[in-house]
């Protein structure tokens, strides 16, 4: 990205101007960026939590209650910091930074947009992803273990369990993926994906597919989002591992969560639901179009391209982030060891029966050779013939009306759900209205 | 700066590995935590590990013969490393669980039923 | 992949499947569920094979030709993936690779379709008969296992893949005799037939050592192509120079034939077969009458173009031997299914000898037809077995035709098959091996110039053993289904079930139409001209290997062809016509002739006569014979022949005892001169030395000794404290050793 | 399936200002850590330090143009190994404060020994490889790692792939040997 915009702007880039770059790209863009998503995200997990129980949810700061993430983070900032006398004072205060930055870290590598993303040179960027999120564990770890409180601990001692575990199946299903991309490169993903619905990899062949569901699972778990929530389930650890923290500590660990959350639904979309690009692959046809052009660069509608794209990409990730509230306030709680169970012995063969079969499609079924745009014209079927390619075809067609079919009948139930449950909302709250 | 300072070299990565590696041993040494003995060797293992990558990066990192592929023996050899110092954790981890059993403490001095 | 070999494929991978599953869920599929699984798995492996033979027809020569490069009379498909580097080797497109790979051709073709349908008849069979049996899914489990090593072992493109599916189909056959492994003879059978099989596989690997060292692979077309010259004997020069000598030729030969020579029962090794009637009745029809006993005859069919003719004579006087003593031993048993295994011993003994007098087609021949037969008498007397409430002696059974008359039948029609009754399948095949058997005497006593009488005996034998063939299967038939209720109780609850005997008519439809309506014999015909054509490319493309025609060979065979494929098929079909007969000819096509003329005047009514014989004499059950035995030497004929010509006795005194009696007077004898005397002589020696090492001993060395030890006990006390038990202490002295070391290294580096 | 597609997006390596400062953060940041793993004696505290430690590293790797084997550093080393040790560190305290001090004398010979081996290590250094920087015309991929991985090393591979198994079944059995009579 900065390399693109110093070229836009025809000007060499000294040291001292990356360095100002770099800050100002942290303090303008990346940590607003975070803290919006973040902050959104907890709004409208209340909100979605609000309507699924008949209720309103934050209605009263803001219009529609949108303030209220705010509200509360002034609320939290303004409480006493805490720390029990018999913690490990130096880990207690260190855990929530420790579970917090990594989370940020990540944000480094998500693709918004063909030129909105903030480090592309990362040719291991998913690997990368997957890998500082596994060291956000050790804030979680640490925490419990810092409280000095056997309910802290034993959150704790789930949360390295299940997260370590669940990791496997999580890396696997993402290895299904990467294995029919053939690149790690969070950029080159989207480019590889951008010819419309049928070229997105979760629609690649029969396994990816697969691979989509069971890279949800795995990640479900290893954010510890319900229904395996086991490392801070209220009913029996009290608040599991941040039992003891509050205030602005408290809302760290709420920050790293939603945050992870919106990164495991932004690898997902990146990886399996093509990114940034819309279904019909126009953002990948212009972006083609008005790079290749040899008369210079759009800027103007390369920057409203990326910001589409972006907005995109973001509207795909928030999707994913609201089946994983619906899941939440939809399914029970299951025991530790069967939380285990379903990772080790249901999950992981599973996986890896996936992985198998990715291995041999790709190996025995020919594929269009070539990147859509660029090489070929990825709506133009005849073409798929010449490279024997139509088996991928079909599949890839089919799976995509699967694929359409289910998300249409998903939104359907959403929609309908929401208008049905105005009417109740609007009974149960019609006689007395909510007093302060 | 120095050009000295400025020009980061082998010898820089190397300098430090060589404290890694020193930190791991005097912590080895003084450590009387079975699992403090442990995490010594795993900074040994990151010493050498930062050596063969420096090695490989600053050394060996040409191209092989103009055939197109680098040679990435040291990037290799550290992926081994860090996989058998894994392995050699979760056994080690395995026998002090044990030793712990059997002492009902992690201080290695106490383990000295061998003894001549 | 050409579609025959593909579908070929998937049928030896179907029962693989089979395995799995029923390894794997067969408990839970349960009783009948399992065995329909497997079944329906063999099923589809069967169809697969019959899609593969039309589509293999019609890729080929015959009336239904197609385009293909392969397909019947045309050509074998070959499909060699190179496996393992071995570095060496003669065959020039493969260097020094190991291969595997498939091979089909028209023998492939119809083995496949004989074992995926017996495979199948037997299934259903067992169904039936198994039914209540504790372990029913393993059994499925294991016949599954077995038909996919069979159907591997018979599309193994090389001696080395043939040779792990020979053992594995080993493995199945000591799994399913030991089924029953709580009866203590079964688990000492299963045991006994492993334990024989092993001796001639021992053989086999010997001869497949010779081979891989000297050509470096051991993929049957090359093979063929390099030493296809054998069969004429002499040495073969292979095309690096060296020389395959005739005899390191003939050793190999003999050592594969030992593997086969195991596997299908033939006269020293055959032991194992009767005792092997202790498994299930089923196992008995699949594995110990049809497909893998054949697969020894199979071997040296496949190996027979490589076979020297010395190696040949020692397999012809194999399986005369083993047909003759397998027939007399059939005539006095009473077990009906020990009937039958001596007569498949003796069958086997017919292929066998077919294949060493150089009648490829008539030992192949012999082999599916007897496959079809053997079978249906098999699964006849699991039958008769179930419907007896296992039993299986013949002095309790008679008359039961009228209780299981379909069981009778069928059985009725294998046993006219087996004696070579004309329009059934087993004459034409036993025709055409007595005819080139004669016609190999008549050929080996002419070139030996009268001296070789012996010879004749490759013609007589065989032709005797075809009456008594047809006298002690008649004499099975008697007893079994006529005359009157040996045993009224047994007799009056026998009854048969449909699942059990629809696969009998099947078989026994078989048996009739196999011989001349199935066009079994064109196939193979087919299939010699096929792996002609393909050795022919094969030794174009690569440098030729060059024959030598030594005079050894020449001199014993010369005229009558035992050298594979040199006289194709298609030239054959002008003879047959006796006013040809005065055409120039040679010797070996004369001879054919007059051992056709042979078999007519000596062959052609054995069958009559022997069935009269044993219809007159067990007429009424056991009356005639017992009279017959009264005449003194009759009996101890029969207690001989009844205890298998004493072999089994035999060969514990010889090898048991004799290895446990001979090892153990070894033992004493080098116990008692080597080692006693050994020890006498040395103590003598040590103790005049001791005398003298005392008096020094005394006076000079325990001053110097009591101070060693004080001065030992000093430094080890010392050196105690340093062996603490405490790690931490190693880890600091090791590093401390370690840092010193460094030191000193960097001081001498730095200063030189 | 390779496809150079990034080639207007991927800059050159960072200039050797950039990478020296990130350099020197690192290595500072790695060698501090070190020493508080030598010096700090609550065993928890020390895998913290140690933790930081292999991030500097996993840092370290990603300036000598190892991003790959970063990942693998941050995945293996600081989410599954470190996760390990102090779970054993959980499992065998018997309270988080309990400390096991090093005699007067041992602490002797350890700052001895140290001091003797880096003294005689950075005199090796600096003495045996001068201080040079080639540059690399090409920035290495993780095509070329997998070539090298799967290529060269197949067999070491597949031989460590075993040895995890190995290790996996053998650390399950050790760790799960009976405990002794009359102890929870």
């Amino acid at each position: 990205m900065e390399s693109w915009w110093f070229g836009a702007l025809g000007i060499a880039p000294t040291l001292l101007m990356r360095v100002i770059y770099s800050l100002l790209l942290i303090a303008v863009v990346f940590l607003p960026l975070v803290s919006v998503i973040a902050m959104f995200s907890i709004w409208w997990e209340r909100k979605v939590a609000g309507h699924m129980q008949s209720r309103l949810g934050p209605n009263r700061v803001g219009p529609i209650g949108i303030l209220q993430s705010i509200a509360d983070g002034v609320k939290l900032i303004l409480k006493e910091d805490l720390v029990p006398r018999s913690a490990d004072s130096w880990l207690f205060r260190l855990a929530p930074y420790l579970a917090f930055a990594p989370v940020f870290a990540a944000f480094l590598a998500l693709p918004f947009g063909p030129e909105f993303t903030f480090e592309p040179r990362l040719s291991a960027g998913l690997f990368w992803v997957l890998a500082i999120l596994s060291v956000e564990v050790m804030g979680v770890i640490l925490a419990g273990w810092a409280s000095n409180n056997k309910w802290s601990l034993f959150g704790a001692m789930r949360e390295a369990g299940q997260m370590v575990s669940y990791e496997i199946p999580l890396g696997i299903a993402i290895l299904v993926g990467v294995m029919s991309a053939g690149t790690l490169n969070l950029v080159e993903l989207g480019y590889i994906q951008g010819g419309g619905l049928h070229t997105w990899l979760i629609f690649q062949n029969p396994f990816t597919f697969l691979a989509f569901f069971c890279y949800f699972i795995a990640s479900l778990a290893s954010n510890k989002r319900a229904p395996f929530d086991l490392p801070e389930s209220e009913s029996e650890l009290v608040a599991g591992f941040h039992t003891e923290y509050s205030g602005l500590r408290f809302s760290f660990f709420f920050f790293a969560e939603y945050a992870a959350m919106f990164i495991v639904g932004g690898i997902q979309a990146a990886l399996f639901l093509g990114g940034w690009n819309d279904p019909f692959g126009l953002i990948g046809y212009y972006h083609h179009k008005w790079t290749a052009d040899p008369n210079g660069v759009h800027a103007t509608g390369l920057i409203a391209l990326n910001a589409i794209a972006a907005a995109v990409f973001v509207l795909k990730a928030l999707g994913i982030m609201f089946v994983q509230m619906w899941l939440r306030w939809t399914l029970p709680r299951p025991r530790i060891d069967q939380v285990l169970y379903v990772c080790i012995k249901v999950l992981l063969p599973l996986a890896c029966v996936i992985l198998l079969g990715g291995a041999l499609w790709e190996l025995f079924v020919p594929r269009r050779p070539g990147l859509p745009w660029v090489d070929y014209s990825p709506w133009r079927f005849g073409d798929y013939g010449q490279h024997h390619a139509m088996g991928t075809l079909v599949t890839q067609l089919v799976l995509s009306l699967v694929g359409v079919g289910l998300f249409v009948s998903l939104l359907g139930w959403v929609v309908f759900a929401a208008i049905s449950g105005r009417n109740i909302k609007r009974r149960l709250t019609d006689p007395a209205p909510i007093v302060m | 700066m120095t050009p000295m300072l400025a020009q980061v070299g082998l010898h820089h990565y190397l300098i430090l590995a060589a404290m890694l590696f020193v930190c791991g041993l005097a912590t080895m040494m003084l450590k009387r935590n079975a699992i403090g003995i442990l995490m010594g060797v795993e900074l040994i293992l990151n010493a050498a590990n930062v050596n063969l990558v420096a090695f490989n990066r600053f050394r060996f990192a040409v191209d092989a013969g103009g055939t197109g592929g680098l040679r990435l023996d040291g990037q290799v050899f550290a992926i081994f490393v860090i996989i058998l110092a894994a392995a050699e954790a979760a056994v080690a981890l395995a026998i002090f669980l044990s030793f712990y059993n059997n002492f009902t403490t992690i201080d290695v001095e106490r383990g000295t039923q061998l003894k001549g | 992949m050409p579609l025959p070999a593909l579908l070929l494929l998937i049928s030896t991978l179907l029962p693989l499947a089979a395995f799995g599953v029923l390894l794997f869920a067969g408990k839970r599929l349960g009783n009948p569920l399992a065995g329909m699984v497997g079944t329906a798995f063999i099923a589809g492996s069967f169809a697969c094979a019959i899609t593969g033979m039309i589509f293999w027809l019609s890729g080929g020569t015959g009336p239904m030709a197609g385009a293909a490069e392969w397909g019947a009379g045309k050509g074998p498909i070959v499909l060699p993936i190179s496996w393992l580097p071995t570095g060496g080797g003669i065959a020039q497109d493969h260097p020094g690779y190991l291969d595997v790979g498939l091979y089909v051709d028209s023998l492939t073709v119809a083995m496949f379709s004989m074992i995926t349908l017996v495979a199948l008849v037997v299934h259903l069979f067992s169904i039936g008969y198994m039914a209540h049996d504790r372990n029913f899914h393993r059994f499925f489990t294991y016949l599954s296992l077995f038909c996919f090593s069979m159907l591997g072992l018979v599309i193994g493109g090389t001696l080395l893949q043939i040779f792990v599916f020979w053992e594995l189909v080993g493995l199945c056959s000591y799994l399913l005799i030991g089924f029953w492994h709580e009866k203590r003879s079964a688990a000492n059978a299963a045991t006994k037939a492993f334990v024989v099989n092993r001796i001639g596989d021992f053989g086999f690997l010997i001869g497949m050592g010779i081979l891989f060292y000297h050509l470096g692979n051991v993929s049957l077309p090359h093979l063929h192509a390099l030493l296809h010259t054998a069969g004429m004997g002499g040495a073969v020069a292979l095309s690096d120079g060296t020389i395959f000598g005739s005899g390191l030729l003939t050793i190999m030969g003999v050592g594969l034939f030992m593997g086969a020579m195991g596997k299908s029962a033939q006269f020293p090794l055959h032991t194992w077969l009767p005792d092997a009637m202790e498994g299930p009745t089923p196992v008995s029809a699949l594995i110990h009458a049809a497909p893998m006993v054949a697969a020894g005859v199979y071997l040296v069919g496949r190996i027979f173009p490589i076979l020297t003719p010395d190696a040949k004579l020692f397999i012809a006087i194999i399986g005369c031997a083993t047909l003759t003593i397998g027939a007399l031993i059939a005539l006095a048993q009473s077990d009906i299914k020990r009937v039958l295994a001596y007569s498949t011993i003796s069958q086997l003994g017919y292929m066998m000898l077919a294949l060493g007098v150089g009648s490829w087609v008539g030992g192949m021949f012999h082999l599916l037809t007897h496959a079809f037969f053997k079978s249906l008498l098999f699964l006849g007397a699991g039958s008769v077995i179930v419907a007896a409430g296992h039993e299986q002696e013949m002095v309790r059974f008679g008359g039961l035709w009228r209780k299981i008359p379909v069981t009778a039948v069928t059985f009725g029609i294998a046993v006219l098959a087996i004696a070579g009754t004309p329009f059934f399948s087993g004459f034409y095949s036993k025709e055409m091996i007595l005819r080139d058997a004669g016609a190999f005497s008549v050929l080996a006593v002419d070139l030996s110039h009268g001296r070789g009488l012996g010879y004749w005996l490759f013609f007589i034998l065989p032709t005797g053993v075809a009456y008594l063939t047809a006298f002690y299967m008649m004499r099975c038939w008697m007893l079994t289904f006529w005359g009157k209720p040996r045993d009224l109780k047994l007799y009056a609850h026998a009854r048969e079930s449909a699942v059990m005997y629809v696969p009998l008519v099947l078989l026994a439809v078989l048996s009739i139409i196999g011989g001349k309506f199935l066009g079994i014999e064109d196939l193979l015909n087919w299939s010699m001209r096929e792996s002609g054509q393909y050795c022919t490319q094969l030794i174009q493309k690569e440098a030729r290997p060059i024959g030598g025609g030594g005079e050894r060979g020449e001199m014993k065979f010369a005229g009558y062809s035992t050298a594979w494929p040199a006289q194709l098929p298609g030239e054959e079909e002008s003879l047959g016509d006796d006013e040809l007969v005065v055409r120039e000819r040679t010797p070996s096509q004369r001879a054919q002739i007059e051992g056709h003329h042979l078999v007519e005047r000596f062959a052609y009514w054995a069958f009559a006569v022997g069935l009269g014989l044993a219809a007159a004499i067990y007429w009424k059950g056991y009356a005639v014979a017992d009279w017959l035995m009264r005449i003194p030497p009759a009996h101890w004929v029969r207690n001989w022949l009844y205890r298998g010509m004493y072999f089994d006795e035999l060969y514990q005194i010889v090898w048991v005892d004799g290895v446990i009696l001979g090892g153990a007077a070894i033992c004493r004898w080098i116990d008692r001169w080597v080692v006693d005397g050994t020890v006498n002589g040395a103590s003598t020696v040590v103790r005049v030395i001791s005398s003298l090492a005392g008096w020094i001993d005394r006076h000079l060395v325990d001053g110097a000794v009591n101070g060693t030890g004080e001065l030992a006990h000093g430094v080890g006390a010392a050196m105690r404290s340093a062996q603490s038990g405490r790690i931490r202490l190693y880890v600091m002295v090791l590093l401390a050793a370690v840092a010193l070391g460094l030191a000193g290294a960097v001081m001498v580096a730095l200063s030189g | 399936m390779m496809i150079q597609l990034l080639a207007q997006t991927t800059p050159q390596p960072p200039d050797a200002g950039a990478s020296a400062v990130l350099f020197y953060l690192f290595a500072i940041l790695a060698g501090a850590s070190a020493l508080g793993v030598v010096l700090s004696r609550n065993i928890v505290r020390t895998a913290v330090f140690l933790l930081f430690t292999l991030t500097a590293v996993a840092g370290l790797y990603f300036l000598l143009d190892a991003e790959f084997l970063a990942a693998v550093q941050l995945v293996v080393y600081a989410g599954g190994t470190l996760v390990l040790i102090i779970f054993g560190v959980m499992l065998t305290s018997k309270s988080p404060g309990i400390r096991y001090e090093p005699k007067i004398g041992e602490v002797a010979v350890a700052i001895g020994v140290s001091v003797v081996s880096a003294v005689a290590l950075v005199m090796a250094i600096v003495r045996q490889f001068p201080a040079n920087s080639a540059s690399v015309e090409r920035h290495p991929t993780i095509a070329d790692l997998g070539q090298t991985l799967l290529g060269d090393y197949l067999i070491p591979f597949e031989l460590i792939s075993v040895l995890l198994l190995v290790v996996m079944i053998g650390a399950a059995y050790l760790a799960k040997a009976r405990r002794r009579e009359g102890r929870p």
